[in-house]
């Protein structure tokens, strides 16, 4: 995003817009570990998605789709709670 | 209409006649009557408002930034302390751009506690962001409470608004005041504008107080401070308006006797008329002598000031509160400022008088007169502040 | 400023001296006037000696600070009289008012410097009387108009029931009628 | 009250996205997910305390909140809610807005922001009956300015301001009970939670936004950075905390006590302690005697409950 000019502000102290930091601001540069899943072993229980603190689990109609790197942080957390253990945490590569 | 009530009572009257959605409100003297009086008309179900009765200024101005920014017309009142206690969010509020009304039954600053007539309280949150009306009399605290709410909700403007007039001096005097019907008030203000983004709107979801760091707070800032350039157009216009339905027309400043008036004070509120008794008497002693009432104070009226100010040989400031430390009294500082780079600048005093509620009486305007006179003579003012109706 | 009356009333709190010195300026706005009229408050509580402070005037009153020259003192409560300099600044022709049962010659000796017109009304008797309340506040103002002639009790007396039904039952607005013709008969004055 | 089945909810448009500046690994994050997950069911409004939430989430140009989101001071939260509570019923007072519009208003705050600076503007709210739900992230100490103790902080953990040195043993001070004190406001609904056991949690945020009346929900939330623990354990910090009795799932439902999980076997409180750096002096020898003493506080604090519990049954 170019950097605005103060006459380019909104009136007030806002962000005129909802929700537009997801794969805008991207913060997979944070990671040291990214989470991999296999999905042939995943139950799609979803509690890594409602686990995850970053809606970085790509999830439709109940079914784990894998991760939103760019919103992924590595923190490990799905991971630690999938049930069936079919995440794995893998070093980056960059 | 005539009527004869406490200003105070006046204010909440006022208040009932441009009906707030929101009232949220600590109580405090001497402004206490205002909100005590309008949570009456709230319970008599003569008003539709929605009261809150908080437990602490802080959280008064915190609710009422949270309900302006919801869309609602939202007022307050307070003094002093409260005033204080609500600085935080006072800036919070003219950042954010909430057209807040908040009436200030002006008192000193503690400590020592003292519940009188001071404006160490407004002072102190000059630099908040607010805009200032300030009045002389009943009768102008009534119609400052009118014009606020249409000044600070016009689409230009939308900033938050203090409406000053003395404590106790004021606030608990009973004066001569011709009151509009309630229906003129509603017409001539109308419904709030809606602003362009509202709490909420859940449809259009927008956050509001953001962070800004070192790469948009300055820009942030500049555009606040941009925005108060449209202030003084509007309070003209507001007046113009108000003069239309009650002939009582309102300005900026208020000039009297400055055409050929050698020794000016500089006043605002109460002592203001008190002052221009005094000029009336020293004028038959044929001394050229006039008063520059300050109404806006905040946007501070550079230009207006340099133009009043422009014929006068000596101007002696009143300041009835005091900048601890500081070279003067504060509306002094910004006198001075205004007509820093004039060529033809008159001599420049200020006088701090009135703390605490100490009278301020013609006799004392007449020393002030005096002072500005004796500087004429000496061609400068020494000292450069001067405590006056102080024992010494 | 043309004409210009100053009334201070001197009292405690509790005693009405506010409502007084409102009332007061109310009537007088009734028949034209322009007015003023406020309380000099500290951190009273009932009991403490307050001031307040009535302006009446033919053109809108400017000032804005307590009455230092009276044209008419009303001491609400006699017991200030010693305590307090009551009559400080009092005008040379003015009026002293006193709540008391004492008659104005008492008061004329006590006093040799004030050579204005001097009235005493038992207003806190009255009081009792009438509504059963030790609050002198209206009959004194029923010796005030009588010794003052500032308005008359034609145009007092509606006001005081405007005032006074808006917050008391009818029996207090009545005995408090009744206290304020009391006041005006039974002022006695030097 | 349907039962929570987060399967059914994953076609929902987030109304809190990715690409905030959390932590990575911090339970806030889950938590407010599960949170606005929950409440899926209606038109919501949140306020924000300052706080880590706060100053991630809204940088601009940037924000996270796919919600209307309000953020005024620190120690004020609860007074904004009742700022934008009383807008709503005014102005559909005023028919300003329909009459058949509803909005839940949520208010988050961490602990500094509802122990300490904010706990008067919380009362406040709750004495006036303001209808919002006020969800406590109870990370147990001021982690957004570098973990300093709050009184939420616990006995003997270590905070910047609470060292642990030769006469320090960490913080000497118990954990404050901010839940009772909610609780004494005579409130309709009041409850803890843990994001490790998200059903719980979200049935909770149901149950609260069911009322029409101020409700609050106390919900455990690991720090991983002031807690000292590894970024991937977050949440099985948060779980061992409730099957250790140290953070017991329970609510106060109309004055009645429910606990709403029991744990099988409950854990000793150093299953607790011990995954986490801030208590790693008490690991030491010669700290039997604090470890017991905390051990005696989860078991006298469970054994009231349970008791309180049994008498709401006789009401």
């Amino acid at each position: 995003m170019n950097e605005q000019k103060w006459n380019e502000l909104p009136e007030g102290v806002i962000v005129p817009e909802g929700g537009n930091s997801q794969d805008v601001y991207i913060v997979e540069g944070w990671r040291t570990f990214k989470p991999v899943v296999n999905l042939e072993k995943c139950t799609h229980c979803m509690t890594c998605w409602v686990m995850c603190p970053d809606n970085a689990v790509n999830v439709k109609g109940g079914k784990m789709l894998g991760f939103d790197y760019l919103a992924c942080k590595g923190c490990g957390v799905c991971a630690e709670v999938c049930p069936v253990k079919v995440i794995e945490m893998v070093k980056e590569e960059r | 209409m005539k009527v004869a009530l406490e200003t105070n009572q006046l204010i909440a009257l006022a208040m009932k006649q441009i009906e707030p959605h929101v009232v949220a409100a600590y109580p405090i003297t001497p402004s206490t009557e205002v909100v005590q009086e309008f949570s009456q008309y709230v319970a008599n179900g003569d008003v539709k408002t929605e009261f809150v009765p908080v437990e602490s200024e802080h959280s008064a101005m915190s609710a009422c930034l949270a309900a302006s920014l919801s869309g609602a017309r939202v007022m307050t009142a307070t003094a002093s302390q409260g005033l204080a206690f609500m600085w935080e969010m006072l800036h919070i509020a003219a950042a954010s751009r909430a057209p807040i009304v908040t009436i200030v039954a002006n008192r000193a600053l503690s400590a020592p506690i003292n519940i009188h007539g001071d404006h160490a309280d407004a002072m102190g949150a000059r630099d908040t962001g607010w805009l200032q009306l300030w009045a002389e009399t009943a009768q102008e605290a009534y119609d400052n409470t009118i014009q606020a709410i249409k000044i600070a909700e016009d689409p230009r403007v939308r900033f938050p608004m203090l409406v000053n007039y003395d404590g106790f001096t004021t606030s608990h005097a009973v004066e001569t005041v011709e009151i509009l019907e309630d229906e003129q008030v509603r017409s001539f203000l109308g419904a709030a504008p809606k602003p362009k983004y509202s709490l909420l709107d859940t449809e259009n979801p927008v956050s509001f107080g953001v962070l800004a760091l070192q790469d948009y707070y300055m820009e942030f800032r500049r555009a606040q401070a941009e925005a108060y350039k449209n202030v003084k157009d509007v309070v003209l216009e507001v007046a113009e308006d108000y003069a239309k339905l009650t002939g009582r027309k309102y300005g900026i400043l208020e000039e009297y006797k400055l055409d050929d008036a050698d020794v000016v004070l500089v006043a605002m509120n109460s002592a203001a008329g008190t002052a221009k008794e005094t000029v009336d008497l020293l004028r038959k002693q044929g001394k050229k002598v006039g008063v520059l009432k300050i109404r806006l104070f905040r946007p501070f009226p550079v230009e207006e000031i340099r133009c009043a100010l422009g014929n006068a040989k000596s101007v002696v400031v009143m300041d009835r509160a005091y900048t601890y430390g500081g070279p003067s009294g504060p509306l002094f500082e910004e006198i001075a400022t205004a007509l820093v780079n004039e060529t033809n600048k008159p001599l420049l005093g200020n006088v701090i008088a009135g703390l605490g509620g100490r009278d301020i009486t013609m006799e004392d305007i007449e020393h002030v007169f005096d002072l500005g006179f004796k500087a004429l003579e000496k061609g400068n003012f020494e000292p450069l502040v001067s405590w006056v109706g102080v024992r010494e | 400023m043309t004409v210009l009356l100053e009334i201070r009333w001197h009292g405690r709190a509790g005693q009405g001296v506010k409502t007084a010195a409102y009332l007061l300026a109310e009537a007088a706005m009734d028949t034209g006037k322009y007015i003023q009229a406020f309380p000099e408050y500290g951190a009273e509580r009932s009991g403490a000696p307050i001031a307040a402070f009535t302006r009446i005037g033919d053109e809108p009153i400017r000032i804005h600070y307590g009455i230092r020259t009276p044209d008419v003192v009303v001491v609400v409560d006699e017991s200030l009289i010693g305590a307090m300099d009551v009559t400080s600044g009092l005008k040379e022709n003015g009026i002293l008012l006193v709540n008391s049962n004492q008659s104005p010659e008492i008061y004329r000796q006590k006093l040799p410097s004030f050579h204005g017109k001097i009235a005493t009304v038992d207003a806190t008797q009255i009081a009792l009387d009438c509504i059963g309340r030790p609050i002198p506040n209206i009959p004194i103002m029923g010796a005030l108009i009588r010794a003052s002639g500032i308005v008359s009790l034609e145009d007092l007396e509606p006001r005081l029931r405007h005032k006074f039904s808006a917050k008391f039952s009818e029996q207090v607005v009545e005995g408090n009628v009744k206290a304020l013709k009391r006041g005006y008969e039974e002022v006695k004055i030097l | 009250m349907a039962v929570i089945n987060i399967k059914n909810l994953t076609d929902l448009e987030p109304r809190f996205v990715g690409g905030h500046r959390l932590c990575a690994g911090c339970n806030e994050g889950t938590i407010v997910r599960q949170v606005l997950l929950a409440a899926h069911e209606y038109e919501v409004v949140v306020l924000n305390a300052t706080g880590c939430l706060e100053v991630t989430t809204s940088v601009y140009p940037y924000t996270s909140w796919n919600v209307p989101w309000l953020h005024e001071a620190f120690e004020n939260v609860a007074a904004a809610a009742s700022g934008a509570e009383a807008a709503y019923k005014a102005l559909k007072r005023f028919g300003e807005i329909p009459e058949d519009k509803q909005i839940k208003f949520i208010a988050f705050a961490g602990d500094g922001g509802t122990y300490d600076i904010g706990l008067q503007a919380l009362s406040g709210a709750l004495e006036r009956g303001h209808s919002f739900l006020y969800v406590l992230l109870d990370n147990e100490a001021y982690m957004n300015t570098g973990i300093q103790r709050s009184s939420s902080t616990p006995k003997f953990a270590w905070t910047t301001t609470s060292p642990v040195g030769e006469v320090s043993p960490g913080k000497t001070q118990p954990k404050k009970n901010i839940v009772e004190i909610v609780a004494a406001h005579g409130v309709p609904y009041v409850a803890t939670a843990s994001p490790s056991h998200y059903v719980d949690l979200m049935t909770k945020v149901q149950k609260a936004l069911s009322y029409d009346g101020p409700t609050f929900l106390a919900v455990y939330s690991n720090c991983n950075r002031g807690h000292r623990n590894d970024t991937a354990l977050s949440i099985k910090v948060a779980r061992m905390a409730v099957e250790t009795n140290y953070w017991p799932l329970y609510e106060i439902e109309e004055g009645k006590y429910r606990i709403t999980y029991r744990p099988r076997k409950p854990q000793p409180i150093e299953e607790w302690l011990k995954l986490q750096g801030r208590f790693s002096h008490l690991m030491k020898p010669g700290n039997q005697d604090r470890v017991k003493e905390l051990q005696d506080w989860v078991n006298s604090k469970w054994e009231l409950l349970q008791k309180k519990e049994e008498f709401s049954k006789t009401l």
